[in-house]
């Protein structure tokens, strides 16, 4: 069945499907081994030496630095795995929720309270 | 015989264990979510069931994209919580059910469905979340026993709504044939509606899911008509968890009495829902 | 479109890769097994199929019971081979075909087969022995891109023989739906009977062997009758493989001539088969 | 469905199932190992002290180091991950199959090719 190729974009949304696995396998192995507290320490010690060890793309070394998950996800990063890059820097779920959104911590806190409120 | 005697739906958001953790259930911005976990509290205080089959799904601890799978079910002695990367301390191990996790996993292969079987599996903040939000006076050596039924919400293509609902009557027939007698409750976790990637972060739809909370009792094939794309755009990328709810759902046949609901939102990201629903039949 | 041509049922018996490494096609013990190859070489020149699909097991190489798939599927653009432990040397990645795998896996989980999806995988003899059988002049620029299968056999509960021959005829239905123009082959591996483990190692059943191989072209259903804890007793607990080529089989669909096949014993402690079927309709 | 529950003993056989898994997981798991060089050269340097990684049992210990297959699947080891315990020493199917059946290796390889000749 190929209806699944035929999907309507949805806005602001990237789904995670095979096309961005192709294209973000290195980055999300490198990024689900931040599980562990050594390879977090090594990656703070010297990210372009453990960036070296997965082989990802100039485009996704250059979004890891910059921490740009907007940019991560459209290299071919899933959420999940690029959390743990985020989150080893102190970016929650809300922090990234609000920098890909485009506004700041206080107001992207601000909408999903009023959304309470309804 | 086994008998399944009700099932839970509820979000496992990793905020709510660092407020468990914290003890923060009083505050004004979570009181009115732990206050719906009230009766769940008094009704598995009143029936202390033996085992829980908790359906929920890994979030990049256990599992990787080397293997993913669409169903998962742990078969371990024990199961271990880890270091997911941002935070949260790892709880202690949990109990597992290895007799009832084969039995399950033969039944649900006899009746062909393709399930990957794990005999040492780490358990993430799916799992632990909703262990320590049902069961919040862990005393280790009178713990519930629990089989993890993992299921693949990471990777698209997921399972479909359809198939989810199929795998949980088959789930509830397996637990019906174990010929020992024990007292089962399912969880059904994850959702509701929420969105954590892409700009439109921070999206949640109440309304629709009030609908599925109110359709899910007596009509859960209400969600059937969205295929996972329609229910990303519905209830956002990671809103499509309340497939597993209907794992749950199930489970439980045809005769359900609702006991409680509630929803809030925000937590953390998300629209947090919890059902309570008994097996009448 | 895709178009599937045909599919080709072999044993993988690991010393058939120590014979071909060796040179000793032409010895007395391996010229009655090699010789039921020499239409299926014919055949793979004159077709020149562009993708393989070879289902087959793995035998504790890229999976351990702690991850345990009944359904594996990969979707790499690369497999690599590895040291199993006694003795073969690992051969060269093989080339893999990403998009057809991933169309694959959408197709099969949208007709409810739950897949677990690979990314990255190692494969073991039970891919490579096929892999150097059928393609015995490996060219790596001009090699075949293949999609690895790969079915539990390992741990019981195994999938039905029913169940396999369903989700043949779910990977034809996705081969026909993909819509590069490729030319696909699916193998089928394993089997036939034998006995690896217990005091009846080296157990095999030719009559049984001989009426699978008679039936599979037009009557493949025949295997159904047996659920697999029979079809350990009549073919060995290893010759329980022979549902894989039930997968092939499927694929192929309703309308499939036999153009050769082969059987031989001993090859090891297995009882060697090999059939080749073209897709008439 | 408890079906599978009922089945027949076969003859000379033992299946691999739940019950064989929960007795042998660490067995399995040691053997598993021995993909791996590195592991097949520590075990060889020192098996008690390779054991100990992995909580095996007396009994497994024992039959380990007796190499008796047939004990070894009683104890719910799978001969999958058995085979690389034993083709570490040299011992590869054939070998163990004679073993296994109580009979020399020429006659095991008989018994094979005389299956052959009807
Ligand atoms: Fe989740
Ligand atoms: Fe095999």
């Amino acid at each position: 069945m190929t209806e699944f190729r035929k999907d309507e974009p949805i806005s602001g949304t990237l789904i995670f499907d095979g096309n961005m696995a192709m294209k973000g396998y290195a980055l999300n192995k490198m990024c689900f081994s931040f599980n562990s507290a050594e390879n977090r320490d090594a990656f703070k010690a010297n990210e372009d030496a453990y960036c070296d060890q997965y082989e990802i793309t100039d485009a996704q070394r250059a979004a890891v630095k910059s921490r740009d998950v907007l940019e991560l996800l459209k290299l071919g990063g899933n959420i999940y795995y690029l959390a743990k890059l985020t989150g080893m820097f102190g970016l929650n779920m809300q922090d990234i929720g609000a920098q890909q959104s485009g506004v700041s911590l206080d107001e992207f806190k601000a909408k999903l309270l009023a959304a309470g409120e309804k | 015989m086994a008998k399944l005697l009700g099932g839970i739906g509820s979000s496992h958001v990793p905020a709510i264990g660092n407020a468990i953790e914290q003890n923060l259930q009083q505050d004004p911005y979570w009181q009115p979510f732990f206050t719906g976990y009230e009766p769940v509290w008094e009704w598995l205080e009143a029936k202390k069931p033996d085992v829980a089959i908790l359906v929920y799904n890994d979030h990049g601890l256990n599992f990787f994209l080397d293997k993913m799978p669409t169903f998962a079910i742990g078969a371990a002695a024990e199961y271990q919580n880890s270091d997911e990367g941002w935070g949260l301390k790892p709880l202690e191990p949990f109990p597992g059910h290895p007799p009832l996790s084969w039995h399950l996993i033969n039944s649900l292969v006899n009746d062909e469905f393709d399930i990957t079987s794990c005999q040492e599996m780490l358990v993430d903040h799916g799992f632990t979340v909703p262990m320590s939000l049902m069961w919040p006076n862990r005393i280790l050596t009178e713990q519930i026993k629990v089989i993890p039924v993992c299921v693949n919400v990471v990777q698209s293509p997921f399972p479909t709504a359809n198939r989810c609902l199929r795998l949980g009557e088959a789930i509830g027939r397996a637990i019906e044939s174990y010929e020992e007698d024990l007292d089962v409750v399912i969880l059904g976790t994850g959702g509701l509606s929420h969105q954590l990637d892409g700009e439109r972060a921070g999206f949640t739809n109440r309304a629709f899911d009030t609908e599925f909370l109110e359709k899910l009792a007596k009509e859960p094939e209400w969600l059937l008509q969205y295929n996972n794309h329609q229910l990303a755009e519905l209830a956002g990328p990671q809103g499509v968890e309340m497939i597993m709810w209907l794992i749950m759902r199930g489970a439980l046949g045809e005769n359900v009495k609702e006991l409680s609901r509630n929803y809030h939102i925000p937590i953390s990201n998300t629209a947090a829902g919890v059902i309570l629903l008994e097996k009448t039949a």
